[in-house]
């Protein structure tokens, strides 16, 4: 399946764009996506614990389940206002 | 009532107007303002915002009915810029209407809030310096 | 910063500009607006207002003043207008910056609950009924 | 001496008039001249309590001694905002 994503801030400027489309294997997480994201940007590991993940739109966890189509975004903590 | 990102300077009449109505007595609006002191002291020269629309508008709105809900009948609205802001230009807006003041205030303030805490809204502090850096919010009563 | 008692309708933006400042990151303003359910809940069409300008202004000032060190580097301005008002009509408009967004809220906060308790002005209700009617304000906590 | 009095709302409407000069003897108070006015309108009798009297722009208790030139307002509570 392909998931769409998205990295914002930080987390964009680490992975040098602000979006990409990846494979993977059915039954893959959100968590698994990220781990791959890591391995090829190894500087990501400093901010791993405080990145949120969201599926399309909406925070989850690590464990959620990913299907085809969806877009998943990596967030560093929040600063607006 | 009128839920925004825009790359555009903010202006706040168009906000009063959209909130106002003739139930209502108070009107509290809010400006948050780029300084020069940016949160880590050091000067700053601008500041640049960066948003995940999809899933920040949707929270803004809800965080508007929020506070509606909470403090009766207040009316809420949330515009937010994002791109290259310089010293002095507002980044957010946020206008409450309610019949009295004391709800307004609370409903105003409720809002500014539960966005700095959950509205996927990035900023990065430019300094004189020529550094640059991410800086997150301080996390809930800090 | 600008403390002004006048018969023209209320402007908010010439407020914000006497107020901000490189070092604030926040302004907060609050305006009064002439709503239809006045305090007593009889329907209403306008009100009025007098003042006793000479006692007023140095009072409003004093709280300006006060909101300024009790809250601080608050920059502080407050307008009232006098006259016939009709409803939606804003009969007095504050405006707050300050470094921080919770010390303009409480500032803000402060100004207006300071000047409806210690400010020489009047209010009468223009009911639809055609009775008018002068209207105290509350006591400080009712 | 004399003394200008300045009537404000409700007690301007009862009185007729927003300003007037009164003449009184010297050691004249401030309360003196309060119940000269409810002797002339008796309808201001039923506001008494809640009235406040300010010489030359600051509140004083009925107790104090007024001088020539004096400004003397009585203001009902307020309501302003």
């Amino acid at each position: 399946m392909r998931v769409r994503v998205l990295a914002f801030a930080r987390i964009r400027e680490i992975v040098g764009s602000a979006e990409r489309t990846v494979e993977l294997a059915e039954g893959g997480t959100a968590g698994r996506v990220w781990d791959d994201l890591v391995r090829e940007f190894p500087q990501l590991g400093e901010i791993e614990r405080s990145t949120r993940l969201a599926r399309n739109g909406a925070l989850v966890e690590r464990e959620a389940a990913l299907h085809d189509g969806d877009e998943l975004a990596f967030m560093p903590p929040f600063g607006g206002g | 009532m009128k839920y925004e990102i825009t790359r555009e300077p903010l202006d706040l009449e168009p906000l009063i107007e959209a909130v106002r109505s003739d139930a209502c007595g108070a009107i509290v609006a809010f400006l948050g303002v780029v300084r020069e002191l940016g949160d880590g002291d050091q000067p700053v020269d601008g500041l640049s915002y960066e948003a995940y629309p999809e899933m920040a508008l949707p929270e803004m709105r809800a965080i508007g009915a929020e506070a509606s809900r909470k403090f009766g009948e207040a009316r809420v609205a949330i515009v937010h810029r994002i791109g290259d802001l310089r010293l002095g230009e507002a980044s957010v807006a946020v206008a409450v209407a309610a019949p009295h003041r004391g709800v307004a205030f609370d409903a105003c303030e409720y809002a500014m809030d539960e966005l700095k805490a959950r509205v996927s809204i990035w900023k990065k502090e430019h300094f004189r310096s020529g550094e640059a850096r991410w800086r997150p919010n301080a996390a809930p009563g800090v």
